[in-house]
């Protein structure tokens, strides 16, 4: 097989437990899957939408073959340059649009990670109060929230969630306030995404005492000190996405596919937190193994865009 | 054959200038353990080694001029606007909607329209702060670091809600965005390939007009003087209220029509992100060049090279992002400091006395030496 | 402090030379004050008399030269260095910061009231009463600078300058903003006190000088040009040893008829910054042709009076008007298109945009007119070739009309706003402290300009503290106190002595009560 | 939820989140009021929150983990102090434009906090913190002793400091020097106050309390670090700094102003009161612009030559 070079463009870093790093560490994992002699790899990091379009081109210059945009904002940009360099095969998501013929896009469908760890959430309050500490409504968070929601009333219609956002990505001492306000409000479980949420996880380890936990959207949080606080994580496994990218190109095809990132194609994996001790309760494990089978299996299909 | 105190003193300064700025950067670097030198050569040089640096280095320049020119206005006009970030997206907001409602026209009809219309909604922001300093006088810095954060969850909101692509509902993505603008509201790339667009020339010919305006229109004479002595102004008759509200139009107009060439020239449909942070490195930019367009452009194509090359350092040296902005603010305070210094009078003429102290003293010291 | 060291018996400046860019301020001065000695120092607006005392202070090093006291050299480095050795200095402009107290003001500058985290207030007003009563200046210590008049500023220097422990005093024009009686009281103040230190008086006003020094020297272009004693001089043969010829300022020879009444001012009230009512009813009139003085303390209404009138500040009641036109509470261009002119009190922040250039300023009020406008753009040849008869028949000395006009020396600052105001044939003018800080030269000048108008018929309000120059110019004398006009006489019934009575608010015995 | 809970909450929450503010305005204050106006406050507080954050990642878990936050605080006040005297040498010594030079220091600082973390740290890490410290006794007072008597040590602090600050600007010699300097320089120069050192020394105090005010943000408010944890608080700051006019109380009043609203607009977001939530996130920012619009006073008015370069050999 011919050497493939692999570039990836994030708006933030790789390392930022969160959205980026779900990418970055797949790219890693299937380097060595494949190895470095086959598989070549490079990032760019903290760009603004105009200048992924400069690292872009400097990709295409020195000769990358795939070049992802993680992120939609780079959406336009990504459909410019396949148009002018069309033997590149670019990738962005999330987006569910089937693109020209070397675009790839890819759309994690996080409903279903936020529907498990709303049974879970609705499982496990007492307060039936439960804060979902939002960056903004709107691209994953918004379907990630949405799958949360209808997770918890699937169990516990009586529970309350109070949804706020903090307006932006990456404010996470904003998110940490956030968090604060809604366990004053009386939330006992939080849950939220994007790199924020490390803000109202932080927030929430501090009350080390008191029965107050979260869910996490990236399972990268388990391995943080403030681990003892989550009773389970999912994250996107984009491993699948990167062999996708590699193997389609290797064998002629450039791009012009939507791949899905769900339960039933691996796209996600689901980690319990065995740390967290006897809040987490084999009835409650089991709740959640249930509606995850349910999901990969299609049995259970969560009409996200119902919830308002 | 000596060189005359004043190009001696000046290239002294600079040299001093640059190697306070490669300083600065090189601690920085050391603590990485990065190769100082080879880190400044790509910086420098890598942009200019090809069309595709080069025409990106004048991509950052067009919005930086654009926001350059306005801040001058502002700034020569007694107010301190740091809200052209703030106006950015309002005149996002403002040329895209006007572009997407009026698909139908062509573009010489269009692109005009688009224009006045992102003009219009930064100056509709910059009117606010206008407003707010010259009739409650409410300090200017307050009010228009303020909007900025309004402007901001503003956009995000018309993104998010009324503006965004139904495409991106339909198909769950959901990314705050609006629709790709028409093709009639797209700035034409000057090189296929690049992504130069025309844009470049509305920037050098506002250039030109803000000169005129400032210096050579009635209502630019009476907004420096409102700027430069508001009190002599007054007496002169002159309404210095409006002049403030007129800058800060004006200035909001510029950065909102920087937006507007930007999301029609470069990324053609409103996302997240666009700005870039022009909003602030645009007062760099027009205080670096001395708040006069004939000072502003090259500046900004200075920029332009500082944020490309650095950028560049990222993938070619494995240096982090962030490095950029210390390598901007390490060159913007060495070169402000030897502006002035250059500038000041009072030192050049310290140094040329001393020099011709020290050149009579040799010159004594040789004839005495060849006589004895 | 003061009183612990040594006496300064001689201070002796050696050869002292200053350069600034493009300028030789101090050209090799020498000079010697002895014990008990006022040397009055004159010359002409920058001549560099301040130059010289600032390198005294150690404010400026010298480029070369240097300074003895009592013989032996001394180097001071800092302004502390020289009040360590005794001298003290009253500077041209107020160094007084403006929203500090009187004792803050002191203890600002004297090291012995700062304690560690603590300042030593208390200490620094008994020091201000002492030294207050010794030298009979009255000051409250806990006003603020900004709330005293100009002459309560004045004391309120020489004080703090006392109170750091001075022992040799330089005063460098400290008459320009006082009152007759003010300056009159300072000169007997300054006769008591050179019986205890030398002093170094710096004035352009040379009945001044004559009245306080026992010595007298006059630079010209940085160099000494005379130094000797000032009982062999007079004024006038001081002005002619200054300027190179006899000096004469005109005077107005009242006789030729006055024309019809033109401009009126009728029982106008406004309020000052601070919310009282500064004007309290004023009322006068002019005629065309007639130069009316308003003599006053300054503080009594005379800069609201003046911004009334230019439209600057709203009337509360009461109307401004000329035959014709309305002027009352009309914004300034309304005004200014009507015929008024204006040299206003602070010539650096209200006369001229500093750093705009001299031809900018000579159009500041006209530039969008239609001579040198042509729709809205600028018409740059004839705001040069405007600047360029101005410049010509104003005297401005400057190196081109480009330059920045805060460049200039306040004598050519003055000419370009008199130039810009009377280039514009005003009906009515109004010119407050119009001479101020000016040397004779350039008094003389603007005097003769102020004749000249009226001789074309403009009504003219002079505001001014200098008795002789209202008494020498005007027609008739109003007399400002408290916001109201305490009496108006023709000018020669009006005596140094009577005005002086009305300007205290004394309005018993004085003669020539009339309307 | 009763009003009085839902209050109490907004206030306990909203009251130490306004320390970071309160700390870097009370900062600027000292700069501007010397003279002097410092947009880098943004640049030296993530520098502080970076260098607090420091000690207590690398030594969480080394027996000097004890003094771990001191340490922080220490190295962040250092940092600030170095930054500001750098910044004092461009404006003061060089008399570099300070509008500009601020924008400079601004980037420096950040881009050095987030290069260096990049390269030493790596992604967004939580730390333990500065323990909050319940005061015995007031803390069990209903209502008040939660929202003004548990808080950490840092916030006790930044409060007590107010008092201090306005003792030393209007009744100690070098407040009244830095007064000085800031409206009439060359009148202290003549009193023999050294301008450029007194202005130096303001900046430097400036810097310490915007390093601290960045080391309150990652060592005790968020207990974590990432390159962008100061989000534009510092140019926040530099506003509450007109707001406030430059009096220590007023500079308080605004700091907690802007963190109540904050902290009140996310309480009502909380409460599930449907409207875009955009318009909640704005309060705070718009709340400021108003209060002032509508307290105006004209009598009060900055330090008279803030923003200006002192050089005493020129004379205008
Ligand atoms: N701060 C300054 N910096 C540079 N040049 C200055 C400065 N101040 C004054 N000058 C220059 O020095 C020249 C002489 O000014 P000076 O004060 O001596 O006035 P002058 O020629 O004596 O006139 P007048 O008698 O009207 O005061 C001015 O023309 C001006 O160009
Ligand atoms: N700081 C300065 N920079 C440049 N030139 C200066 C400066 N100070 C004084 N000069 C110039 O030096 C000369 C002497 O000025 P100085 O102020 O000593 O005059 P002066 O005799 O005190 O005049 P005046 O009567 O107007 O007070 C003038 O030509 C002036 O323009
Ligand atoms: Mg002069
Ligand atoms: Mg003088």
């Amino acid at each position: 097989k011919a050497k493939v070079k692999i570039a990836l463009i994030v708006e933030s870093t790789v390392d930022d437990k969160g959205w980026c790093q779900a990418m970055h560490d797949a790219i890693m994992a299937v380097q060595k899957k494949y190895g470095a002699n086959l598989v070549e790899y490079s990032y760019t990091e903290k760009m603004k939408p105009v200048d992924a379009g400069s690292a872009a081109r400097q990709y295409v210059a020195k000769g990358y073959d795939i070049i992802i945009g993680h992120g939609a904002q780079y959406k336009n940009l990504i459909l410019e340059m396949a148009d002018e360099f069309p033997k590149t095969t670019f990738a962005f998501g999330t987006s569910g649009e089937i693109g020209p013929k070397n675009v790839f896009t890819y759309m994690p469908e996080s409903e279903e990670t936020g529907y498990i760890n709303g049974v879970i959430a609705g499982l496990v309050t007492k307060a039936n109060i439960i804060g979902l500490v939002g960056p903004v409504d709107g691209g994953d968070a918004a379907r990630y929230n949405r799958g949360f929601i209808l997770g918890v009333k699937s169990v516990n219609p009586k529970a309350q969630v109070q949804v706020a956002y903090t307006g932006s990505f990456g404010d996470f001492v904003k998110a940490a306030e956030l968090a604060h306000t809604q366990i004053k409000a009386g939330a006992d479980v939080l849950t939220g995404s994007a790199q924020q949420a490390l803000g109202a996880l932080r927030a929430v380890a501090e009350y080390k005492d008191k029965q107050i936990w979260w869910l996490g959207q990236d399972t990268a949080q388990l391995a943080v000190p403030e681990s003892y606080k989550v009773i389970a994580a999912a994250s996107y496994a984009y491993e699948a996405v990167v062999e996708a990218l590699i193997d389609k190109r290797q064998s002629g095809v450039l791009g012009g596919e939507s791949i899905p990132l769900n339960f039933s194609n691996g796209g996600f994996v689901y980690q319990f937190n065995d740390k967290v001790g006897p809040v987490l309760t084999a009835d409650i494990r089991k709740a959640a193994e249930k509606a995850k089978a349910d999901i990969t299996s299609r049995k259970l299909v969560i009409n996200w865009k119902d919830v308002k | 054959m000596k060189p005359s105190p004043r190009i001696l003193y000046i290239a002294l300064v600079s040299l001093a200038a640059a190697v306070a700025a490669i300083g600065i950067a090189a601690i920085v670097l050391a603590i990485l353990g990065a190769n100082v030198f080879d880190t400044f050569k790509v910086i420098l040089t890598e942009p200019l080694k090809d069309i595709f640096g080069i025409t990106e280095i004048l991509v950052r320049a067009i919005p930086l001029i654009l926001v350059g020119l306005g801040i001058a206005i502002s700034f020569r006009s007694g107010i301190l606007n740091i809200g052209a970030e703030g106006q950015i997206l309002m005149g996002i907001i403002a040329a895209a909607a006007t572009a997407i409602a009026l698909p139908g026209l062509p573009k010489i009809v269009l692109l005009p329209i688009v224009f006045l219309a992102g003009a219009l909604g930064g100056a509709v922001w910059g009117a606010i702060a206008g407003y707010l300093r010259a009739v409650l006088g409410v300090n200017e810095i307050l009010s228009t670091v303020m909007l900025n954060y309004i402007a901001a969850q503003l956009y995000g909101f018309l993104l998010r809600g009324p503006m965004i692509d139904p495409a991106e509902l339909q198909t769950g993505s959901g990314t705050p965005q609006s629709v790709r603008l028409p093709r009639s509201a797209w700035i034409d790339r000057i090189i296929p390939g690049t992504r130069l667009h025309w844009g470049i020339a509305v920037a050098l010919v506002l250039a030109v007009l803000v000169y005129i305006l400032l210096w050579r229109t009635t209502w630019g004479f009476k907004m420096r003087a409102a700027g430069a002595g508001a009190k002599a102004a007054r007496y002169g008759g002159i309404k210095v209220e409006q002049c403030l509200l007129m800058a800060m139009v004006l200035a909001g107009a510029f950065a909102g029509l920087a937006g507007a060439v930007e999301v029609t020239g470069v990324h053609r449909r409103a996302i997240e992100g666009i700005s870039s942070g022009y909003g602030f490195s645009g007062i760099v930019v027009a205080l670096f060049g001395g708040l006069h367009p004939a000072g502003i452009v090259p500046s900004a194509f200075f920029f332009g090279l500082l944020l490309i090359g650095a950028d560049m350092t990222q993938r070619m040296m494995s240096i982090p992002a962030n490095m950029v902005l210390v390598l901007q603010g390490a060159v913007i305070l060495s070169i402000i400091s030897a502006k002035m210094v250059i500038n000041d009078p009072y030192a050049f003429d310290k140094f040329s006395r001393a020099l011709s102290r020290r050149r009579k003293k040799d010159e004594s010291g040789k004839t005495t030496g060849e006589t004895a | 402090m003061a009183g612990k060291l040594q006496k300064i018996r001689s201070l002796e400046v050696d050869g002292i030379t200053k350069r600034f860019p493009g300028v030789l301020a101090c050209d090799s001065i020498s000079l010697k004050v002895g014990e008990n000695e006022v040397l009055a120092l004159v010359g002409e607006n920058g001549a560099g008399k301040t130059t010289l005392m600032n390198i005294l202070m150690g404010l400026y090093q010298p480029d070369e030269g240097s300074i003895r006291i009592n013989g032996q050299e001394v180097r001071f480095k800092t302004p502390n260095d020289a009040y360590a050795a005794g001298i003290g200095m009253v500077h041209q402009h107020f160094m007084l910061v403006p929203n500090m107290t009187v004792a803050e003001n002191v203890a600002l500058g004297a090291p012995d009231f700062h304690r560690f985290m603590r300042l030593d207030l208390a200490g620094a007003r008994k020091r201000i009463q002492e030294i207050s009563e010794k030298f009979s200046l009255p000051v409250q210590p806990d006003a603020y600078i900004w709330q005293l008049s100009v002459g309560e500023q004045q004391r309120v220097e020489l004080v703090k300058t006392l109170c750091f422990g001075a022992r040799f005093l330089i005063l460098d024009e400290p008459t320009s903003a006082l009152t007759p009686q003010e300056t009159d009281e300072l000169i007997v103040l300054l006769k008591r006190m050179s019986a205890e230190m030398s002093i170094v008086f710096i004035s352009h006003k040379l009945a001044e000088v004559t009245a306080v020094s026992n010595k007298v020297a006059i630079l010209r272009h940085g160099r000494v040009v005379f130094s000797g004693s000032t009982s062999e001089q007079t004024p006038a043969s001081l002005a002619a040893l200054m300027t190179g010829h006899e000096v004469n300022l005109p005077v107005n020879n009242c006789c030729e008829e006055c024309g019809e009444e033109f401009f009126s001012v009728r029982n106008v009230r406004a309020k000052s910054d601070r919310g009282f009512y500064a004007l309290d009813g004023i009322d006068f009139s002019i005629h065309k042709g007639e130069i009316l003085g308003l003599a006053g303390v300054s503080g009594n209404g005379q800069r609201e009076l003046a911004e009334v009138i230019a439209g600057l500040r709203s009337v509360e009641s009461g109307s401004i008007g000329m035959p014709g036109f309305e002027l009352t509470n009309k914004s300034p261009r309304e005004i200014i298109n009507s015929g008024l002119g204006y040299i206003p009190e602070d010539r650096n922040t209200e006369g001229i945009v500093p750093s705009f250039s001299i031809k900018e300023n000579l159009v500041l009020k006209d530039f969008a007119s239609d001579e040198f406008s042509a729709g809205p753009f600028l018409n740059l040849k004839k705001q040069e070739a405007n600047a360029e008869k101005l410049k010509e028949s104003f005297d401005i000395r400057c190196p081109s009309v480009a330059t920045a006009a805060g460049s200039l020396s306040g004598g050519n600052i003055q000419k370009v706003i008199l130039a810009r105001e009377l280039a514009r044939n005003p009906k009515v003018l109004v010119a407050v402290y119009p001479t101020r800080g000016l040397d004779m030269g350039a008094e003389e000048f603007i005097h003769k300009s102020l004749l000249e108008m009226r001789a074309r018929g403009t009504a003219i309000l002079l505001i001014s503290e200098e008795l002789d120059e209202i008494m020498n110019l005007a027609d008739r004398v109003a007399v400002i106190y408290k916001g109201k006009i305490l009496k108006i006489l023709p000018s020669h019934q009006a005596t140094r002595r009577s005005l002086g009575l009305l300007m205290a608010g004394i309005t018993e015995n004085a003669p020539g009560a009339e309307r | 939820m009763s009003i009085l809970t839902f209050v109490s909450n907004v206030l306990s929450i909203g009251i130490p989140f306004s320390v970071a503010l309160l700390l870097a305005a009370l900062g600027e204050m000292f700069n501007q009021r010397a003279g002097i106006f410092n947009l880098g406050c943004e640049g030296i507080m993530a520098m502080g929150a970076f260098l607090g954050f420091i000690p207590a990642y690398f030594l969480q878990n080394s027996p000097l983990a004890g003094y771990a936050n001191l340490l922080g605080v220490l190295a962040a006040g250092g940092a600030g102090i170095l930054l500001g005297l750098l910044f004092a040498l461009a404006t003061v010594t060089f008399k570099a434009p300070q509008g500009i030079a601020g924008i400079g220091l601004q980037m420096l600082g950040w881009g050095t906090a987030g290069t260096l973390f990049r390269h030493f740290v790596g992604g967004v890490t939580g730390i333990p913190g500065l323990p909050s410290l319940p005061i015995p006794g007031l803390s069990k007072i209903p209502v008040l002793g939660p929202m003004l008597f548990s808080m950490n040590a840092m916030a006790y602090l930044a409060f007590l400091f107010v008092p201090v600050s306005y003792y030393l600007l209007f009744k100690t010699p070098w407040g009244l020097k830095i007064r000085a300097v800031g409206t009439y320089p060359r009148a202290a120069d003549t009193m023999g106050i050294n301008v450029t050192k007194t202005r130096y020394q303001a900046l430097a105090m400036g810097g310490l309390l915007a390093g601290l005010a960045g080391a309150y943000l990652s060592l005790g408010q968020a207990k974590m670090f990432a390159d962008d944890i100061v989000a534009g608080r510092g140019f926040i700051a530099v506003a509450l700094v007109y707001f406030g006019r430059w009096h220590p109380a007023w500079i308080l009043g605004g700091s907690l102003l802007f963190s109540i609203a904050q902290s009140f607009q996310l309480a009502i977001q909380v409460m599930g009161i449907k409207f875009p939530y955009e318009f909640a996130v704005m309060l705070p920012y718009v709340l400021v612009i108003v209060v002032l619009a509508l307290t105006r006073s004209s009598a009060v008015r900055g330090p008279a030559e803030l923003g200006k370069a002192y050089d005493r050999e020129k004379r205008i």
